[in-house]
């Protein structure tokens, strides 16, 4: 009997192992995958200038400061992206902005991994009926375009940054919980969760520490490409009027409200245009390096 | 087959009394008072009540819905609270228009999407590789709305060759299906690009290859097919998405669909329109997601024998 | 040359170059097959087989994979020098290749009977409905009944499936049948069914084989010629008589003695200590001196050639050079 | 092989679905769209854009902009405003008032409706009836407490209460005269199968992207100029411009204040401009903190620039407002002077009501997009004094109840005074009664001011109107309940083949006179 939990605490223990050492392994893949770390740096810069925005410009003086006289001024050294449609510095706007869509990205992911994951995880450990249930409840959300869930949730709670994080975050809940259930499915099968119920684990226990972090490898990708799309879905929804609350500087915000300047001053929406673009590259590239990093196939 | 098809179809009936309840649910429990809405910004509060009353709204919840579900299963979905138009008829006039957006969109995004994915896995590292990937990127990053303000100034101002907006012919669909299809031919040339990648390494290429089967027969015909099931999931999650996200591009293009409707709609609490929208979307994208999985069936013979069963 | 002569391999190497440095897959080996010979090929995993096989079909991926040198001479041509679309000509249809896994070897979306007349569309010139009929025979001849052409891999189990591979195989009577460990996967009581079918049809076709195996016991069962591989190099090759009566490296050895033998008593199986080394670091010298119980220093410098100790048995160690005193027990 | 079959006779039907589906879609290339500028000879049809689809052509059952400017083509009122706000007869030839609340009309003889039925009294009678049952224009024609027939062609309207503004009233397109058989065949769907008696006859509606109609030969002022109209629903500003400039738009409402100058500098187009009746206003909640204090909103007045708004949101298309009510509308009292810009002062008033130090508040507007720029202005502009201000967008449906239980601190409104009559611009706005959702949502109270606006609605001297309206207006400025802002210029692009346009004050342009050259 003792000689029995031992071992399966050693299975348990070599299992942790293994994973150290798998993470490990994975960054040493995706170290290796150019594109992967050329999206990784542009990310790391981006973060990084979000973080040191108040040092690069004030916000109350520089980004929300209006200067009506010198409205939609060309770049020039002064302001190298020009200013906008209040004379308000583009460049100055676009680093705060990192902050804004990034901020708005990450959370809503965050959202949605947190409670679809946790919905997914549910579902799948335990199965029968409840499993049902979820999944049935996930369903219907699916067939709810995930854009017209947003667009309902943020009319119904009114514009504002957290509204919107939480709408697009509710509307890719189905995804992950999908995702996660699918993994959970394929992991409870093996051996290493047998152990650990074996040795008298809760389920809460089993739940947080075998199977999600082993259902962590999809999830961490498609959050990953999930991030690039709640920025584009940012986007979308200021273009309709129900962005975050002006004068905070977000890039789908920019990008749309200045939209009827497009012919008129090119540096008004291209620059903004360039941001989320650069963004969602920078995310996709290093998606698809996690995506290939991660799969055990690759391996060889 | 035939009892999976109808399983199915069966399935729908929850799924739309879910989704009339979740939306239901949301237009009924936040701000905006549609009786308010109809009257605009001066109508005494007398009225408001009296309209209130009129259109049923004091009524409990539960009550309205059943109501709702009710006259629906009859086929009357009511009448616009905006428009006083019938619901299913302004619908009926829209959704296809909105249909058609989506499915050439996807049929663009077919027809660029997997011959460049599976080119470019064919040719991996080539240059040809490199163009269409970044070609691909360049596509799923760019908000779509912004992509179709520039076709319009490239192509309509520039040039002169397309309509500008609206649904005047077949030539205006051009610019609007490209705009919405971009990000989707962009995802499809990804998966079809990675899952060849994927089906070229299987052992039954090799299996392939040393029976002798030329190479471009290995990828056309025994690569390709089974290539193409990941890929066709992808369409039919990409035509789902599409047809919800058809809103943006028929904004910039004044295309008259069910989007650009639907969206008023829920500005305007007008809760009829906003319920039948929504089940007939979600009716589509059922049906898309049943017609992927037979496609399934068709591509797969492993799926198929699962579906007799 | 002699008439008789079919495959004449000679010094061919193969390396896989891969970011994590090159391996030497395929260390300069030299293989001679006759016509309707069966040649066991033995090593353990990753020694090098399954690319050598690949090699003489010409399938090795590239990249990472490249054959760096030597020459293949089939039927006195030698294979690396002739056009892709030639060397098609003669993949399964003169030389034709049984892959490890059947679970995986059959396309899932065509039916067997597709799978097997194809081949023979290719290579003979039939219609596709008399390919079909003559596919249909083929699934009759490795004992699957011709009803059952239009199901689905999915609708086999493993070793009905390496029977429609042998099949597939067999379709268009090779000269030379490469079968890369054909078993492995397979259940034991259908190892010997699927043995012994492919066995009976070689001879009937009077097919020359390549049998690679890691079982000794089936080399003894089926073959003519062994050749033992160890980390891309054939350390010996003798006939089967030879080699199992008087086995001469002492890696055969220990492969004699890490399988257990009912005849002879014996106490305890010998397992060969250690493990195959990393084959993007191999060792200097002797690739098999970090195992061997009978290495020396020199084993480490000098890389050994290979001796003819009698006719047509050949070894590659450094005592049979005579710079290595030992002397080699079983 | 037999599945494959099966699967394929489904497949073929689900794409036979879906073109059915789609060939229900609209599939009539516009044949003449084109011809920007270059004069062709025989062209007689009109493409005219705007911002919304209309919502519904039946006058009675909405009161919207984009639904006003198609009905009213197609229908006629008893009384009809022209371009200079003058009133003159419509389907009414002549009128007299009988008695303070009693109104004899005689209607003109020989009209017909698109229908081809004669315009009788009971039309009248039906069509006014039906207005006063409409949830949505009742308050309109809310004044008139019967219709009497005299005969075929004279009827008797009389008002519970003297109504000074009636006249204006039933020159609005909401009072338009509709058809009796018409509405009664049509039933709920008469929104769709419009029936007037105006210039040009509804063909077809597009949901959500055109309206056609078709010129109305028996129209008793003489068939139009032009064969055909379409208005089409073009929702982005600037693809409206970008219409006229590819030709194929012959004329668009509303273009983009940054537009304007393309279109003006143009050498096919020209911008058409005009004053409208429409004020912009901030509102301020009089009952809630700080702004109970007057001083408090008059600092705000003093603290916003007016002048630089025009300038910079709607690039000078509008006009510094001194008063709730613009010049076109009657008894605007131009003595009031506009609170200057000055933020001095500002800051002064807001020390003497105890706010040396400013205070927080916030802005609401809806997602308008002139209004958030409003918003982010002001805002700068009032934390200059101090002030600091959130905005706050919210859907129109929730801005329209929260604003009406007095939830709000600060909003941005605009007003149209459609009838150009005071009343209309004035009463919903200021009068106590009308708190919350009646319009007033700057709950403002001033017992003198409801006085006067009483006064002038049931006063039918002009004169005495405008006195009353005048007085109001000064008080109301005084005690500053809101911003006001300014009077928007309405613009309209066209071709320069397009002849006879006029801009109507209230938005809503008769295309009657419209030809091309």
């Amino acid at each position: 009997m003792t000689s029995s939990i031992a071992e399966k605490r050693d299975i348990t223990s070599k299992n942790k192992n293994k994973k150290r050492s798998q993470w490990a392994e994975v960054w040493r893949r995706l170290r290796k995958n150019k594109m992967a770390m050329v999206g990784l740096g542009i990310l790391i810069i981006l973060i990084v200038s979000a973080l040191s925005a108040p040092l690069i410009a004030d916000y109350e003086d520089v980004v929300i400061k209006q200067d009506l006289i010198n409205k939609l001024e060309e770049p020039s050294l002064e302001h190298i992206f020009g200013k906008d449609e209040f004379g308000r510095d583009i460049f100055a706007r676009i680093i705060w902005g990192a902050r804004v869509s990034l901020v708005v990205g990450i959370v809503a992911v965050g959202i949605s991994v947190i409670s679809g994951g946790t919905l997914g995880a549910v579902a799948g450990y335990y199965g029968g009926k409840l499993d049902t249930v979820i999944m049935r409840i996930m369903d219907i959300f699916l067939a709810i375009p995930s854009i017209l869930l947003a667009i309902a949730i943020v009319s119904a709670l009114g514009p504002s940054i957290i509204n919107l994080m939480i709408a697009i975050g509710i509307s890719y809940v189905p995804t992950y919980a999908r995702i996660v259930r699918a993994s959970v499915l394929s992991i409870r099968e093996q051996e290493f969760i047998e152990a650990a119920k074996a040795i008298g684990a809760s389920d809460f226990r089993i739940i947080l520490r075998h199977i999600i972090p082993n259902a962590l490898a999809p999830v961490i990708v498609q959050g990953t490409l999930g991030v690039a799309g709640a920025i584009l879905s940012t986007a979308g929804l200021s273009f309709i009027g129900l962005g975050i609350q002006p004068p905070a500087p977000e890039w789908g915000a920019m990008l749309s409200t200045s939209r009827a300047y497009l012919r008129y001053a090119w540096h008004v929406t291209t620059f903004p245009g360039v941001a989320i673009m650069i963004t969602i590259l920078a995310l996709n590239l290093l998606g698809d390096g996690l995506r290939d990093a991660l799969d055990p196939r690759l391996k060889q | 087959m035939h009892k999976y098809i109808f399983k199915r179809l069966l399935l729908l009936i929850p799924v739309l009394l879910g989704v009339t309840f979740i939306v239901f649910t949301i237009m009924s429990f936040t701000p905006g008072d549609p009786a308010q809405l109809i009257l605009g910004e001066s109508a005494p509060p007398e009225k408001v009540e009296e309209l209130r009353a009129e259109m049923g709204l004091d009524d409990p919840f539960l009550v309205q819905y059943f109501r709702f579900v009710g006259n629906a299963l009859r086929g009357d979905f009511g009448r616009s609270y905006r428009t006083k138009r019938e619901v299913f008829a302004e619908i009926f006039a829209r959704f296809p228009n909105t249909l058609i957006l989506t499915i050439v969109a996807i049929a663009i995004a077919v027809a660029i999407g997997i011959p460049v994915g599976i080119i470019s896995a064919t040719k991996q590292y080539s240059l040809m590789d490199s163009i269409s990937m970044v070609g691909a990127l360049l596509g799923v990053s760019m908000p779509n709305f912004w992509l179709g303000l520039m076709l319009i100034l490239a192509f309509s101002v520039g040039l002169g060759w397309l309509p500008f907006a609206g649904f005047e012919g077949a030539s205006s669909i051009i610019l609007p299906a490209i705009t919405l299809g971009t990000g989707a031919a962009a995802i499809i040339t990804r998966m079809t690009r990675s899952s060849m990648l994927e089906v070229i390494r299987q052992d039954y290429i090799r299996t392939a290859r040393a029976k002798g089967v030329a190479e471009k027969k290995v990828v056309n015909k025994h690569a390709l097919k089974n290539a193409l099931i990941p890929v066709i999931t992808v369409v039919g999650l990409q035509f789902g998405y599409l047809l919800g996200g058809a809103v943006l591009t028929e904004t910039v293009f004044s295309w008259p669909g069910v989007g650009r409707l639907l969206v008023e709609a829920i500005k305007q609490k007008d809760t009829p329109t906003v319920l039948a929208s929504v089940v007939f979307m979600a009716t589509t994208f059922s049906f898309v997601n049943l017609l992927v999985d037979i496609l399934y069936a068709y591509v797969d013979p492993r799926i198929k024998s699962q579906y007799s069963k | 040359m002699s008439k008789k002569e079919l495959l004449n391999i000679e010094n061919l190497a193969i390396n896989y170059i891969t970011d994590d440095g090159t391996v030497k897959a395929v260390n300069g080996i030299d293989i001679k097959l006759d016509k309707g010979e069966t040649l066991g090929l033995v090593g353990e995993t990753g020694a090098g087989k399954t690319t050598t096989a690949l090699g003489i079909m010409r399938l090795v991926p590239n990249p990472p994979g490249k054959i760096i040198e030597g020459k293949i001479e089939f039927e006195g041509r030698d294979l690396l020098e002739v056009e892709e679309e030639e060397m098609r000509m003669i993949r399964g249809n003169k030389i034709s290749m049984i892959f490890q896994d059947p679970m995986t070897s059959l396309n899932p979306v065509m039916t067997v009977g597709e799978q097997i007349s194809e081949v023979i569309e290719i290579h003979q010139d039939l219609n596709r409905q008399d390919a079909m009929k003559k596919a249909e025979e083929m699934l009759e001849l490795v004992g699957i009944s011709k009803t059952r052409s239009n199901n689905y891999p999915h609708q086999f189990s493993g070793g009905m499936k390496q029977r429609v591979i042998i099949a597939i195989s067999l379709a268009c009577n090779p000269q030379l049948l490469i079968a890369d460990e054909p078993t492995t996967a397979l259940d034991v009581t259908i190892q010997a069914q699927v043995l012994d079918l492919m066995n009976d049809l070689k001879e009937e076709f009077h097919t020359a084989m390549i049998l690679i195996t890691h079982d000794l016991g089936v080399v003894s069962e089926v073959c003519d010629k062994v050749a033992i591989m160890y980390a891309g190099e054939i350390i010996e090759s003798a006939t089967l008589k030879q080699l199992f009566e008087n086995p001469k490296h002492p890696y055969t050895l220990g492969l004699f003695g890490s399988i257990p033998n009912l005849e002879e008593e014996s106490h305890r199986l010998k397992p060969i200590k250690g493990l195959m080394p990393d084959p993007t670091n191999l060792p200097t010298g002797c690739k098999f001196h970090p195992r061997c119980p009978y290495g020396t220093d020199l084993c480490s410098k000098q890389h050994p050639k290979a001796i003819e100790i009698e006719e047509g048995h050949r070894v590659k160690c450094l005592i049979y050079e005579g710079l290595v005193d030992a002397e080699v027990k079983k | 092989m037999l599945k494959n079959k099966k699967f394929i006779v489904i497949l073929s039907a689900i794409m036979v679905f879906a073109l059915v589906l789609t060939g229900c879609g609209p599939n009539n290339p516009e044949g003449d769209n084109g011809g920007g500028g270059d004069g062709e000879a025989a062209k007689d049809s009109l493409i005219i854009a705007q911002g919304a689809d209309a919502k519904s052509l039946d006058p009675h059952g909405t009161n919207d902009q984009p639904s006003s400017r198609v009905s009213k083509q197609i229908y006629n009122t008893l009384v009809e405003q022209t371009v200079d706000m003058e009133l003159v007869p419509g389907l009414a030839e002549e009128w007299n008032q009988v008695d303070e609340t009693t109104w004899e009309f005689k209607i003109k003889e020989g009209v017909k409706f698109h229908n081809g039925e004669e315009l009788k009294a009971s039309d009248i009678k039906f069509s006014i009836d039906r207005m006063l049952e409409s949830k949505e224009v009742a308050h309109i024609v809310e004044s008139i407490e019967s219709v009497e027939i005299v005969d075929d062609y004279k009827i008797i309207i009389k008002t519970a209460k003297p109504f000074g503004p009636l006249l204006a009233h039933l020159a609005h397109t909401a009072t338009s005269i509709v058809n009796e058989k018409a509405v009664t065949e049509a039933g709920e769907d008469y929104g769709q199968k419009p029936v007037g008696t105006g210039p040009f006859k509804f063909v077809k509606w597009d949901a959500g992207d055109k309206i056609s109609l078709e010129r109305f030969d028996d129209y008793y002022e003489g068939p139009a100029k032009l064969k055909t109209v379409v208005f089409r629903n073009i929702t982005e500003g600037t693809n409206r411009t970008i219409g006229l400039e590819t030709g194929e738009l012959d004329v668009a409402y509303e273009i983009e204040p940054i537009d304007k100058g393309t279109v003006a500098n143009h050498k096919d187009l020209q911008l058409i401009e005009g004053p409208s009746l429409s004020m912009a206003y901030i509102g301020m909640n009089n009952l809630k903190e700080p702004f109970n204090n007057e001083k408090v909103r008059k600092a705000v007045n003093y603290a916003i620039d007016a002048d630089s708004i025009i300038e910079s949101v709607l690039h000078g298309a509008g006009q510094k407002a001194n008063s709730p009510i613009g010049p076109r509308v009657f008894a605007h009292n131009d003595t009031l002077e506009p609170y200057g810009y000055d933020p001095e002062k500002a800051k002064e008033l807001l020390k003497e009501a105890g706010y040396e130090n400013g205070f927080n508040t916030t802005i609401w507007t809806n997602d308008n997009p002139i209004r958030l720029q409003i918003a982010q202005i002001a805002q700068a502009q009032l934390k200059e004094i101090g002030i600091e201000v959130t905005i706050e967008p919210l859907e129109w449906g929730s801005y329209l109840e929260r604003t009406a239980n007095g939830e709000h601190d600060m909003f941005i409104l605009g007003w149209v005074s459609v009838t150009a009559d005071p009343d209309y611009g004035l009463y919903p706005l200021y009068h106590s009664s009308q708190h919350g959702s009646g319009g007033n949502r700057s709950f403002f109270t001033n017992e003198e001011v409801d006085k006067f606006l009483e006064e002038g609605r049931v006063a039918i001297d002009a004169e005495k109107r405008a006195e009353a309206y005048k007085k109001a207006q000064e008080i109301i400025v005084r005690e500053a309940p809101d911003a006001i802002l300014y009077y928007q210029t309405q613009n309209v692009g066209a071709q320069k083949s397009v002849k006879g346009f006029q801009l109507h004050p209230a938005g809503h342009h008769s295309i009657y006179e419209v030809s091309f050259e």
